[in-house]
């Protein structure tokens, strides 16, 4: 056999809601009306929040901010297919996902105005916080689903990152490693179509990033990100496999409809008409028409939701300000180790007395 | 001629100056083409040298190493790292190949590659987005570690840094790349590596402070009742130990300054070539203000965390009054 | 009761009784299962903890990345990075993470990792297989950087390591792995971090030296005409000063000796704390002995790279005749 | 479309000559009896020279050496494809490879010994020193490639580097921005089947290694590393491929018969039983009888042939003693920069004195 096929891939789409709202009947998942209304539910809320935080930002009273507006079907269809055990490794643009898994709209501004009691999590939270370093953090969610193999427990992680990360080498050594270790870990890149200014096609020449996953000999999927159904569908099959040590890479294809962060601006880079076009593939409209059409959401509903959600925020700025005020900055000795070596001891006395002790 | 300019401005023009002078000069890294870089330091660039301008994919490990590549067929790549921590990514490539390029091939090959980067904190950015490792890289024998204090020196420096036959770190400190104006020489400016200079003379302490440390150090200088000399050393490696240790001779006291953690930060060598150097004309025993040895926090307490204006003068105090 | 070991075999021991005392504790790093690991210090374990002990991939950002996962999921990891040099390729991992698992979360999180690394010159080994970046690590909040300098303190001080709360990086001196017979307590037996040791009293002049370093100089002391004083930090961050400036102050003379380049190397820190803390008794300049500041040479021209005997000598009478 | 395949991928394998030299007629490469004889040659000098260094090296003559025995098909294959401007990117175990490109067995000796002599090397060999760190090089071999095409010349970079390589971040990133960037470079990956003790298996998930191509969407061919003829074909087309942009992956299946190093004892993993499987697959016999089925080899040739390689072997062996015995240790501190900084003058000056001059 001098010249033989020695392997095959491919890689399959997955989309149940199209974007006028009408759904797959065949595949359409069975959820509850009060899940699926939360997944609505915070949808709206991480978009508003998105929108509430640029406000802060350019008043100056928030650092720069990653908002997710576009994506919030992703993230939140993602962690919603989570178990309470399941662990959730973020990147730095997932408040949506957080939003889902519990964390505070107060939490998430108290970390955009600087603070680290905005990223205070424990492993109750079954969360890390959030991961600046691109792709690093695709290693965490190894470890941790590694930990459960070792422990031979239920739990999975999930990691989140971006088309961009893909071209790193840490996730690609997270994804290689896991299949490896045959770690619970699902993968779920959001590949919103660019890291920064850089579109996805001069990330790599790979027609889809979920073939990343042959490389790793671990199942790839794509799945139409802004359909939260279809998010939901695959994050739920690949968290299954996860369980039994089979990780899953999945690309949900979705789009970053605002800046890259606070500090960026768009037009550099990008049509506005390409925009444009991807806002009529909105994860929220679509979810919404959807429930609509099966009769879950109201205009009363969507009213009395978008109360609440001022509210919620109102609280979350007052929150957020409170923390502000009484961070303490020397916290920064704290935490730093379990228990504070002496130079350091000393350093944080002269930073008390306003100077350098050295003296003899 | 000269022109005023912010320290951005004089690297985006001494960047097309010396892709203009040297063809083999090429510019790459995360979104440095056609978003110009996160900075803007390499606005237009692209439109002005089509062919010469890249945007990279992400990963840092893969731009330094694809430097010593280009650099070994013949370019002189100068990349891009988006911010400081970031080089961490590509630390092994930079410590295992671009410095040793021409140790290991007993002078074969040379590595000119320039790594552009900010570094710094004071500009209320995210985590991780604030480091100084200038210690750590001056610890790897085989590069340059460079850091301009000002845009002329934003110039200078880096024209010497991309001319330099060896790899040089060029530090970019980011509190100053918009928040100063200076007068930068229109014509070919080039400043040596390795040469200090005083920055301000006085007669009975030295100050050695580099990046926006300097700026802080020569405005906590008026609050302090000492005629204080303050030396920019501009190359941290290699370090001009002479300009240093004669300033020191003469006053015999000494700072250093520096926003790293104090713990084997460049200000250690400093102190301890001083005291090698000019041992017996020490009156006093030198000081460090720097960062502490805590992970730089969050920009909440990056005030804190960087020395100020009052925390220098207070070290000047301390060294010029025991 | 106490057994003769080499260090290599004490770090074995050491890794197996950890794994016996507490269940969270895995192994895991290149070829340390089946083949036991390439200096054999994981040989055995693997039959001993059959779940336990983990070849992985190739890979040392992977390596050092999954433990901050094993570590947040609850597991007490020990990793093995096959050689110093190789840890550069997860630097980013212990910088941006690994040390900072903690503060990030404000203590919600801790990061009780053990990087094990062979370190070091001295037993001909290929390029890149003798880094000695200890002073790069301290300068990285957050991590410990523990180096043990005979078999009983490779025991005493990986315990304390693998149950330290906070990330460790275990330097483990390669010359001495095998070069060194000891009697090595059999029972519990723990070395506090952070507190040096005395390894020989002297009255003339201080020598501060670590890993295969400590035994040079001890060697070294006998050519020389003082009573010289030997202090081995074994914990290198958090370094005890204290220790350190007490014997200073007796002896009023100090040298360090390491095998890092002297530029930014933990010899730098040393000399100026001490310069902060017992200045007004210091009779002479410390003195450094140490790497040059090159890329360390391939194993032909090792032995003039490395701190030798004479060169520790005459560092220590210069230190003296000063 | 809600359920659909949007990418399907294969990898295809090469065998030419199988291991009882027989040939396949249709694929095998039209090559001139001379370099075909001179294949063989340069094989069987590599295999001689590995014996030699280990040999020298068990009297305490060498350091630490990595025989390349039973992968000189692999090598030898595949660098005879290149173009006289072509790269050649090492990592290093490559001894076979750099001996075809013309690298003197004394250097290779030198190297060795422990001296940087061994390693000099410029751009006008169109050879990179060996490179230690795992991975590592395949990223040079990428902006070289890369530098090839800014400059839109000709030539190509080949960057060797094993299995277990393919697991690291480097190659990965190498793979991946080497089609990003459009670089003239083929990753010639010699999948021995070990990383030191850790088999193949362990490495990744992965059923083949050509298939890591996928993830950087460019071509990955496997190949019978132990088949001079496929390799060479294989990598003559890979490289015609990567002088247009579109960079190649190459698999070549082979086995490390020998030790990893010097330092490795390989009953520690691994079975006898495989060992002398792949005995019966060897590359040299292989070529040999196809050389002598063509009446390009006879006895009296490879007897010729054998006190060539041990005369040249000879003299290597002196010439590398004689830098040895030459070497001066003060070289590292010319070569660490192209000016010597005037600190490191003074270190110099203190190493040549004995001592440290610090004086004032
Ligand atoms: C290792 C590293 N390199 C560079 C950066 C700077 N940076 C921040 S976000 C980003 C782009 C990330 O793109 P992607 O992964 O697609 O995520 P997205 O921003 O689209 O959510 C870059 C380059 C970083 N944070 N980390
Ligand atoms: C980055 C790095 N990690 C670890 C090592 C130690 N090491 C040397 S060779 C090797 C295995 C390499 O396996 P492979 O890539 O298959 O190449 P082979 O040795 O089989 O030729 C390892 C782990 C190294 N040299 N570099
Ligand atoms: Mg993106
Ligand atoms: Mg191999």
């Amino acid at each position: 056999m001098p010249r033989t096929t020695v392997a095959e891939f491919s890689v399959e789409s997955l989309e149940i809601l199209a974007p006028d709202g009408s759904v797959d009947e065949d595949l359409e998942p069975s959820l509850s009306e009060e899940t699926l209304f939360d997944i609505y539910r915070t949808m709206r809320r991480a978009r508003r929040l998105d929108e509430r935080a640029v406000a802060l930002q350019r008043r100056g009273e928030l650092g720069t901010y990653a908002p997710g507006t576009g994506q919030e079907a992703a993230q939140v269809g993602s962690a919603a297919a989570l178990a309470e055990d399941d662990w959730v490794v973020p990147a730095f643009r997932e408040q949506a996902a957080l939003l889902t898994r519990g964390a505070s709209m107060g939490s998430i501004l108290a970390y955009a105005m600087g603070l680290e009691e905005g990223a205070e999590t424990s492993a109750e939270d079954r969360a890390l916080p959030p991961a600046i370093p691109v792709g690093s953090q695709a290693l965490h969610a190894v470890g941790i689903g590694w930990a459960q193999a070792i422990r031979d427990e239920d739990a999975a992680a999930i990691a989140y990152f971006g088309d961009g990360a893909t071209s790193t080498g840490d996730v690609y050594e997270a994804l290689n490693s896991a299949g490896a270790y045959g770690a619970h870990t699902v993968f779920l890149c959001q590949n919103n179509q660019y890291a920064i200014s850089t579109p996805r096609e001069n990330q790599t020449r790979a027609g889809t990033l979920a073939q990343k996953a042959v490389a790793a000999g671990i199942d790839g999927i794509q799945v139409d990100g802004n359909d939260a159904l279809a998010v939901y569908e695959a994050t739920q099959r690949a968290l299954d496999q996860a369980r039994e040590g089979n990780p899953v890479l999945v690309e949900a294809l979705t789009y970053r409809r605002s800046m890259h962060t606070t500090s960026d601006d768009p037009r550099k880079y990008r049509e506005e008409e390409e925009e444009v076009d991807w806002d009529r593939k909105d994860p929220i409209a679509r979810f919404e028409a959807y429930l609509r059409g099966r009769g879950i959401l109201t205009d009363e509903r969507v009213e009395e939701l978008a109360a609440e959600i001022e509210a919620e925020l109102e609280d979350a700025v007052a929150d957020a300000r409170e923390t502000a005020a009484e961070a303490d900055p020397a916290d920064m000795f704290e935490y730093a180790y379990a228990e504070t070596p002496p130079w350091l001891e000393r350093q944080a006395a002269a930073s008390r007395g306003g100077g350098d002790a050295d003296g003899e | 001629m000269a022109s005023d300019l912010r320290l951005v401005e004089a690297v985006k023009a001494t960047l097309g100056e010396e892709m203009a002078r040297d063809e083999s000069v090429v510019l790459y890294g995360e979104d440095v083409g056609v978003a110009g870089g996160v900075f803007r330091a390499t606005d237009g660039l692209l439109d002005e040298f089509p062919n010469r301008v890249y945007d990279s994919p992400l990963g840092e490990s893969g731009i330094v190493g694809a430097g010593v590549g280009l650099a070994a067929a013949g370019m002189r790549p100068v990349a891009e790292i988006q911010f400081q921590s970031f080089l961490y990514q590509g630390f092994a490539q930079l410590q295992q190949h671009a410095s040793r390029l021409r140790s290991r091939s007993r002078g074969g090959f040379s590595c000119p590659i320039t790594i552009r980067t900010p570094y710094g904190g004071g500009i209320h950015a995210l985590e991780h987005h604030s480091e100084s490792f200038e210690s750590g890289f001056a610890h790897v024998p085989g590069l340059k570690v460079v850091i301009p204090s000002s845009p002329a020196e934003g110039k200078g420096l880096l024209a010497a840094s991309i001319r330099d036959p060896d790899p040089v770190v060029f530090m970019e400190p980011t509190r100053l790349y918009r928040s100063l104006r200076e007068s930068v020489p229109d014509d070919d400016h080039v400043i040596p590596l390795g040469e200090a200079t005083v920055a301000e003379e006085g007669a009975d302490v030295t100050v050695v402070a580099w990046g926006s440390m300097l700026q802080r150090t020569l405005s906590a200088v008026d609050d302090v009742d000492a005629d204080v000399e303050v030396v920019n050393p501009r190359t941290i490696y290699p370090l001009d130990t002479d300009t240093i240790t004669e300033s020191v001779k003469k006053t015999g006291r000494c700072v250093v300054v520096h926003e790293a953690p104090e713990t084997a930060g460049f200000g250690a060598e400093i102190v301890s070539r001083i005291t090698e150097t000019a041992f017996y004309h020490l009156e006093a025993p030198p000081e460090r203000v720097t960062g502490y040895d805590v992970p730089v926090p969050m920009f909440a307490r990056e005030d804190a965390y960087l020395p100020d204006e009052k925390r220098i003068a207070a070290g000047i105090r301390r060294a010029v009054e025991t």
